[in-house]
């Protein structure tokens, strides 16, 4: 936060101020001078309410993308072309005749034609009520990857179908592909963002450390790449991902283009750091009482840095989410039958889709919505990371 | 007579200045130009000079925190060995390296906001020393009780303690590796009058207790008749005086000198002491006038001024106190010490 | 000791009065008191120093007069200026103004100016010297541009810069420091104020230019007859220009003298020990003497003096518990400290 | 300056030569290249080619030359005879097919960028002089929404609405009865009705990030000591606003504009294609697809181009705007 010069100036005498009373008498929140960086930036963060709730729904999400199998009824291939484009599902917690229910259920649905325009459309079945189980056991997949099950969060009895999202034009459950989705549309990121992180952090450090020369020709390399258009750089790449390739190897593939264009920001940001700290005195304090410099690097300057580093990581994945979506919308990233959010939205790109069937943009919300959590807590993060500065 | 512990000898340092225009060659800007003494064991010499005349760069490249383009200075280990400090073999660096610590003028940025007080004060003796931990914890425990820190407390951060407290603490780190030389720049310049005081206070007990030799670099002339035995005076790269305190305040013999002592603010309303003004501002290094540097602002140049550099040699007041003026004897200058010793 | 105050005022108003001024500033779970009851009076053509250490509140007080406080910042009390050109200001309560409203900016640059400490940032670098004087001048003294070209002109040369044809379209970034500070006088004194509030002014400068600085800060002030407020922490500079002293520690005025009494017989503990811990150019090698420990936080301060752990004359069962009250040790001489209770009651006595 | 602009242009060429490089790897990446991807048309079309008849035909294109030869050759044209070759899936000149979508590309990216300055700079002071006022918090919040949406989906949200409320989605720029009628005041009117939804969803992703930077250096410059200058001077608040914290904080906006500009063509692509714009994007979206080489390369090339002659401009509008670089370059 910005302040005029004046209040900073107070503000700074008035922390030193408290300092010299807590090294007198005993204070209250003494605590604070035995607490590290982390911990004071912990604690300037918790206050920004926002990035607080952000944080937590940015966990759930996390959450969701480990147990996505578990928590998803159905899985990514299972179809019903019956039940294609079907609405969401409503919970029912009250019947026909009003009896409360606590446990949840859902009516069949049926589909019949539309009398004029002879469209699908789906109707409730009020006869038959199946009530919201729980663990109950579906398609086999691995727990964490590890532990074969076919236990699943919840689901109804065959028969029936729960749609609580509705779903696509082959009667998939888009509840499920959101939460399946979101294993590539929220990891994508994170490996992109550690890769570009590794390139950035080894050449933005070589850069900023020594400086000189060296520095002059990694600059001009990161200019030139810069230089790129984002965008149809990323079309002429990802059209060069042959179709029809493994899953994970497109996966692979998607995570190189996209960090290849991030890590020189990342560079930039480590460079600049490096530099700036390079020339703390502590810095020059150190190197006279004889410290090695790889000590230094270690000791002095990477603590230093790692806050913006955290910083700039956690505005960099937002990027990185949208990359993702819109490239797998243009059919440029992953392709069915994998799924992400920018797969499930390519439904969305015809307007008559939208129009009839408005529940395709549901995939939208979620990819705002972790967009927004990681702005906004990245935002907290930037306020919070310098707790020494006021 | 105490010996020399350092010999500086003709030290340069130039910087290149980054040339914001393309295709043009960057000059380098001479910020140390043939500086040489000695510095005598026990002493406590000042540096004295406006800002950029260079007496920052002087301090860290003696203790080669910065590299000097050319020159040496030859340290004289405790066993009557001389090295040369700017280049010192590996052996030998991890011998004398600690023997000259130094203590920064801003005691915010020269402390790691990252690191434990305690971290701090025990770097220098744990990558110098192989002590075990215990040891450490003694050493530390010591020095920060002597500095006037309260040792219950090394376990904080930085940023838990007042301006003077942190200069406590970097005078403890310098403090761990008992060295030989201090190199004290402006280590007193950002503390309020009641603190800087304290301070003084405690490295002069520090010196008498341990013997420590200080170079101490400041603008506060006031502060340096304080503290020093000696005084040298630095213009533009260059030390243009260089004598003892009593005979430097008494007798200064460079008109740079006369004019630096005049200008200092005499707190007591009664002394209206004349002063001589210089006009116009410190000259860019970039661009140093021809003959003597001080020569568009001192008020006593002549044409020889103009076109010769003068040396640094010795005055009329005897083999210690040299000037780099070529009317050092023949100038009657004022210095400060008449004034008050009348009153 | 009142009666003696009233007097003083029916016979001569002084230009500024400030009365009870207090600065607070909300924090987190606390209310800092930054500027604690101050007052004081400034004379027609006067200079009267503001001395005290980094957080003493001084800034804030200078920034007061003008209504200039951050946003943050509550302040009460009562400003009075008196000009002596002006009738229309008379006992017009500056802190009562809209500090955006027009009335203050009449004020502002034209009756009372500011020089602030770093020249570089308090001007504008987009700007050329000549067009930030020029604002000044066309704003209070003429519409006529090219007669305010003339008046910045020769206030430029007033200050000493010469060449002023030509540096009247330079930058900021052209100037050195010393130039800049000299360009932030003229500007001040461009509208001929009566009050200018310096806020150490030469504490970025080195001591040459400072001197040069101060020197021409005083014949400004022979010529131009203005009173000058000068916000310093150092005494030197102090006992250079000021006629009168005001010592602030911890936001509030703890002793009020002519700055021969203030420097030959202080009267606090805390001026003491300011003038005791000052190495004096020309005594020589010599051991000073320290305050000891360090300046508590103004934030829920109990009734007790702010200088009472520091202090090598406090009375224990008095000074931590009762309010300080001032106390006038001779007429223009007052102390905050109970030491100087009694001789009160002597003087009066007597 | 004119010296300095010339010295900065000069560096910018061995830079776009490099770019140039790179684009054509990049283009001739994919596996395959026009020749499979005509034959696999002309087999689904039922007329099988033959291999000899393939070969030929590779042979005739130059494509079975190595990809640096290939490069080199269309480097030679370009530079000599400013041919930036053939576009294979229109059968004309890549120039002609560029020619004919860079007018309406530009009356799109010009409107774009109008709005954005026009809407971002305004809110952006606003915000920042009013901090954490509702006004800030709802421009933030709006500011927040358009950089977490991708605006090709807000193109679909709009277009929805657009469907929902009027009947007609707006696609394209022109409707079908104004697609080939020779210029009117109804087809201005129709082509102003249809850039409504591009602009506001091209224009949207920007002007929030314009936002936030414009707030950010309001709040800079308002706290800077110069201000509390020009108001110890007795300057109205008004009139310290616009000549001091607004004028320098425009400054590095302003420098900015380079960059926008080939951001905002680009921008505009994945929108296009929903759109169905009849703009560049999507043409060179197709191009890269069918992989037609030189059609994609002499885009890609010209995007490159348009960045680093947007920094170039960047910079001399930097320069231009600080008296202090301004000055340094007096001095050269």
């Amino acid at each position: 936060m910005k302040r005029s010069s004046l209040l900073k100036k107070i503000f700074h005498s008035l922390k030193t101020h408290s300092k010299r009373n807590a090294t007198g008498a005993s204070e209250e929140n003494t605590q604070d001078y035995y607490a590290s960086q982390w911990s004071l930036m912990w604690k300037k963060l918790k206050k920004h309410r926002l990035a607080r709730f952000s944080l937590l729904c940015l966990i759930v999400f996390y959450i969701i993308v480990l147990f996505a199998n578990f928590i998803a009824p159905q899985d990514a291939t299972e179809y019903d072309s019956d039940y294609a484009n079907a609405p969401p599902m409503q919970l029912h917690f009250f019947d026909e005749e009003g009896n409360f229910h606590l446990r949840p259920f859902v009516y069949g649905i049926e589909s019949t034609r539309h009398p004029e325009t002879y469209r699908k459309v789906f109707v409730e079945d009020r006869e038959v009520k199946y009530p919201v189980q729980f663990f109950t056991e579906g398609s086999e997949y691995k727990f964490l990857g590890l532990f074969p099950t076919n236990i699943h969060l919840f689901g109804v009895e065959d028969p029936g179908e729960i749609f609580i999202l509705g779903t696509d034009g082959m009667g998939r459950d888009l509840f499920s592909r959101i939460v399946l989705g979101s294993q590539v549309s929220l990891s994508i990121p994170l490996v992109g963002v550690a890769i570009s992180l590794i390139i950035g952090l080894i050449i933005g450090g070589i850069s900023g450390y020594f400086g000189g020369w060296t520095d002059a020709i990694i600059q001009r390399i990161i200019e030139i790449f810069r230089s790129f258009p984002t965008l149809p750089l990323w079309m002429a790449l990802s059209a060069a991902i042959p179709a029809g390739i493994e899953v994970v190897k497109m996966y692979f593939y998607i995570v190189i283009i996209i960090s290849f264009i991030e890590w020189t920001g990342l560079a930039r940001v480590v460079r600049g750091q490096f530099m700036s700290l390079k020339k703390e005195e502590f810095v020059l304090a150190a190197k006279i009482a004889g410290v090695s410099t790889g000590k230094i690097i270690r000791k002095h300057l990477m603590p230093g840095i790692m806050s913006y580093l955290v910083v700039s990581i956690t505005l960099a994945i937002p990027g990185m989410i949208l990359a993702e979506t819109a490239m797998s919308f243009l059919g440029l990233g992953i392709r069915s039958p994998a799924t992400s959010w920018g797969v499930l939205l390519q439904e969305a790109q015809q307007i008559e889709n939208v129009a009839l069937y408005p529940w395709k943009l549901i995939p939208l919300f979620f990819v705002i919505f972790s967009v927004l959590c990681f702005n906004f807590f990245g935002d907290g993060l930037r306020d919070a990371s310098d707790p020494y500065k006021k | 007579m105490p010996e020399p512990i350092l010999r500086v000898k003709d030290l340069n340092k130039e910087f290149k200045t980054k040339s914001t225009k393309l295709f043009s060659k960057s000059v380098p800007v001479k910020i140390l130009k043939d500086i040489s003494f000695d510095l005598l064991e026990g002493e406590t010499l000042s540096v004295v000079g406006e800002s950029g005349s260079g007496k920052t760069t002087l301090g860290r490249c003696v203790l080669n925190g910065l590299d000097a383009t050319s020159g040496e200075v030859v340290y004289v280990t405790n066993d009557e060995k001389a090295v040369d400090y700017l280049n010192l073999g590996k052996a030998d660096y991890k011998k004398y390296r600690k023997d000259i610590q130094m203590i920064f003028q801003d005691p915010y940025s020269s402390l790691n906001p990252r690191m434990t007080v305690f971290d701090i004060i025990s770097e220098p003796l744990v990558t110098n020393y192989d002590v075990k931990k215990k040891e450490v914890e003694e050493h530390v425990a010591d020095i920060a009780e002597r500095v006037g820190l309260n040792p219950h407390l090394l376990k904080r951060y930085p940023h838990a303690f007042s301006g003077g407290q942190r200069q406590r603490i970097a005078i403890a780190r310098a403090l761990i590796t008992q060295p030989r030389v201090i190199v004290c720049d402006e280590a007193v310049s950002a503390l309020d009058v009641s603190i800087q005081a304290q301070i003084i206070n405690l490295l002069d007990d520090l010196q008498t207790e341990m013997g420590i030799t200080y170079i101490f670099i400041s603008h506060d002339l006031s502060v340096v008749q304080t503290i020093s035995d000696r005084v040298a005076v630095m213009h533009l790269g260059r030390i243009v005086e260089l004598a003892s305190v009593d005979s430097f305040f008494e007798n200064p013999k460079h008109p740079y000198s006369e004019a630096l002592l005049s200008s200092v603010p005499k707190p007591d309303p009664d002394v209206k002491t004349d002063r001589i003004i210089l006009q116009g501002e410190v000259p860019n290094p970039g661009n140093p006038p021809s003959g003597c540097e001080f020569h568009p602002r001192c008020p006593y140049a002549t044409e020889l001024c103009r076109t010769e550099i003068p040396e640094l040699k010795e005055t009329g007041q005897g083999k210690r106190h040299l000037s780099a003026c070529h009317y050092a004897d023949e100038l009657e200058l004022r210095g400060v010490w008449h004034a008050n010793q009348a009153k | 000791m009142k009666q003696m105050r009233a007097n003083k005022r029916s016979t001569e108003q002084p230009l500024l009065s400030v009365e009870d001024l207090k600065v607070t500033i909300q924090m987190d779970n606390a209310v800092l008191k930054a500027v604690d009851g101050v007052s004081f009076t400034i004379e027609k053509g006067k200079t009267l120093g503001l001395v005290g250490e980094s957080g003493c509140g001084k800034s804030l007080t200078s920034r007061s007069i003008m209504s200039l406080n951050p946003k943050e910042c509550e302040t009460t009390g009562e400003i009075l200026f008196n000009s002596s050109l002006d009738q229309k200001l008379k006992g017009l309560n500056i802190l009562d103004l809209d500090p955006t409203g027009k009335k203050i900016r009449s004020i502002r640059g034209k009756k009372i100016s500011m020089i602030f400490q770093e020249p570089m940032t308090a001007l504008s670098p987009l700007y050329t010297i000549g067009n930030q004087i020029m604002e000044n001048i066309l704003l209070h003294r003429t519409k006529n541009k090219k007669e305010a070209k003339q008046i910045a002109l020769e206030m430029l040369r007033k200050v000493g810069i010469s060449d002023e044809e030509k540096r009247f379209n330079d930058y900021p970034h052209e100037f050195s420091g010393g130039m800049r500070q000299r360009v932030m006088i003229a500007i001040a004194l461009a509208c001929n104020p009566e009050l200018l509030i310096a806020d150490e002014p030469t504490t970025a400068l080195d001591v040459t230019i400072q001197a040069q600085v101060l020197e021409l800060m005083k014949s400004l002030q022979d010529e131009l007859g203005m009173a000058i407020l000068l916000v310093t922490h150092d005494l030197g500079v102090i006992a250079e220009i000021c006629d009168e002293v005001a010592v602030m520690y911890l936001g509030e005025i703890v002793e009020k003298a002519p700055v021969h009494e203030i420097f030959n017989q202080p009267k606090h503990p805390y001026t003491k020990g300011l003038i005791n811990s000052m190495p004096i150019l020309g005594t020589g090698k010599q051991r000073l003497e320290p305050i000891e420990g360090t300046v508590p936080l103004a934030i829920n301060m109990s009734h007790k003096c702010g200088f009472y752990d520091r202090c090598t004359h406090r009375i224990q069962g008095i000074c931590d518990v009762q309010a300080v009250p001032e106390t006038q040790v001779s007429s223009n001489h007052s102390v905050r400290c109970f030491l100087y209770n009694e001789h009160e009651e002597d003087e009066q006595n007597a | 300056m004119l010296k300095y602009i010339i010295k900065r242009f000069l560096l910018v060429i061995p830079v776009i030569l490099f770019v140039s490089v790179i684009v054509f790897f990049v283009i001739q990446l994919p596996p395959g290249d026009y020749v499979t991807h005509y034959a696999a048309q002309m087999a689904a079309q039922g007329e099988k080619m033959t291999a000899q008849e393939i070969t030929e035909m590779r042979q005739n294109l130059n494509l079975d030359r190595h990809w640096f030869i290939q490069y080199l050759l269309w480097m030679r044209d370009i530079i000599f005879y400013f041919d930036f070759g053939h576009s294979f899936n229109y059968n004309e000149p890549v120039t002609a097919v560029i020619e004919r979508y860079m007018v309406l590309t530009l009356v799109v990216s010009t409107i774009t960028m109008a709005f954005t300055y026009l809407v971002a700079i305004p809110i952006g002071i606003y915000s920042a002089v009013k901090q954490y006022s509702i006004g800030d918090y709802i421009a933030s919040a709006i500011g927040f929404l358009g950089m977490a949406t991708p605006n090709f989906l807000l193109a679909i949200i709009l277009m929805y609405f657009s469907y929902v409320n009027f009947g007609n989605p707006l696609l394209g720029l022109f409707s079908s009865e104004y697609e080939d009628a020779a210029w009117s005041w109804g087809k201005v009117l129709d082509l102003a009705k249809h850039m409504i939804i591009p602009v506001i969803v091209i224009g949207t992703a920007s002007t929030a990030g314009l936002i936030r930077i414009m707030r950010a250096q309001m709040l800079d410059e308002i706290n800077k000591p110069n201000v509390v200058t020009a108001r110890a001077k007795g300057l109205s608040e008004q009139k310290i606003l616009y000549k001091y914290p607004t004028r320098a904080a425009l400054n590095p906006i302003v420098s900015t504009l380079g960059w926008t500009i080939s951001s905002i063509f680009t921008g505009s692509t994945i929108t296009a294609i929903v759109l169905n714009l009849p703009i560049q994007g999507p043409v060179m979206y197709e191009a890269l697809l069918g992989q037609d080489m030189y059609l994609a390369g002499t885009w890609l090339l010209f995007m490159a181009v348009l960045t680093v002659l947007g920094t170039l401009i960047s910079d001399i509008l930097l320069a231009w705007l600080d008296p202090k670089i301004r000055t340094e370059i007096k001095g050269g």
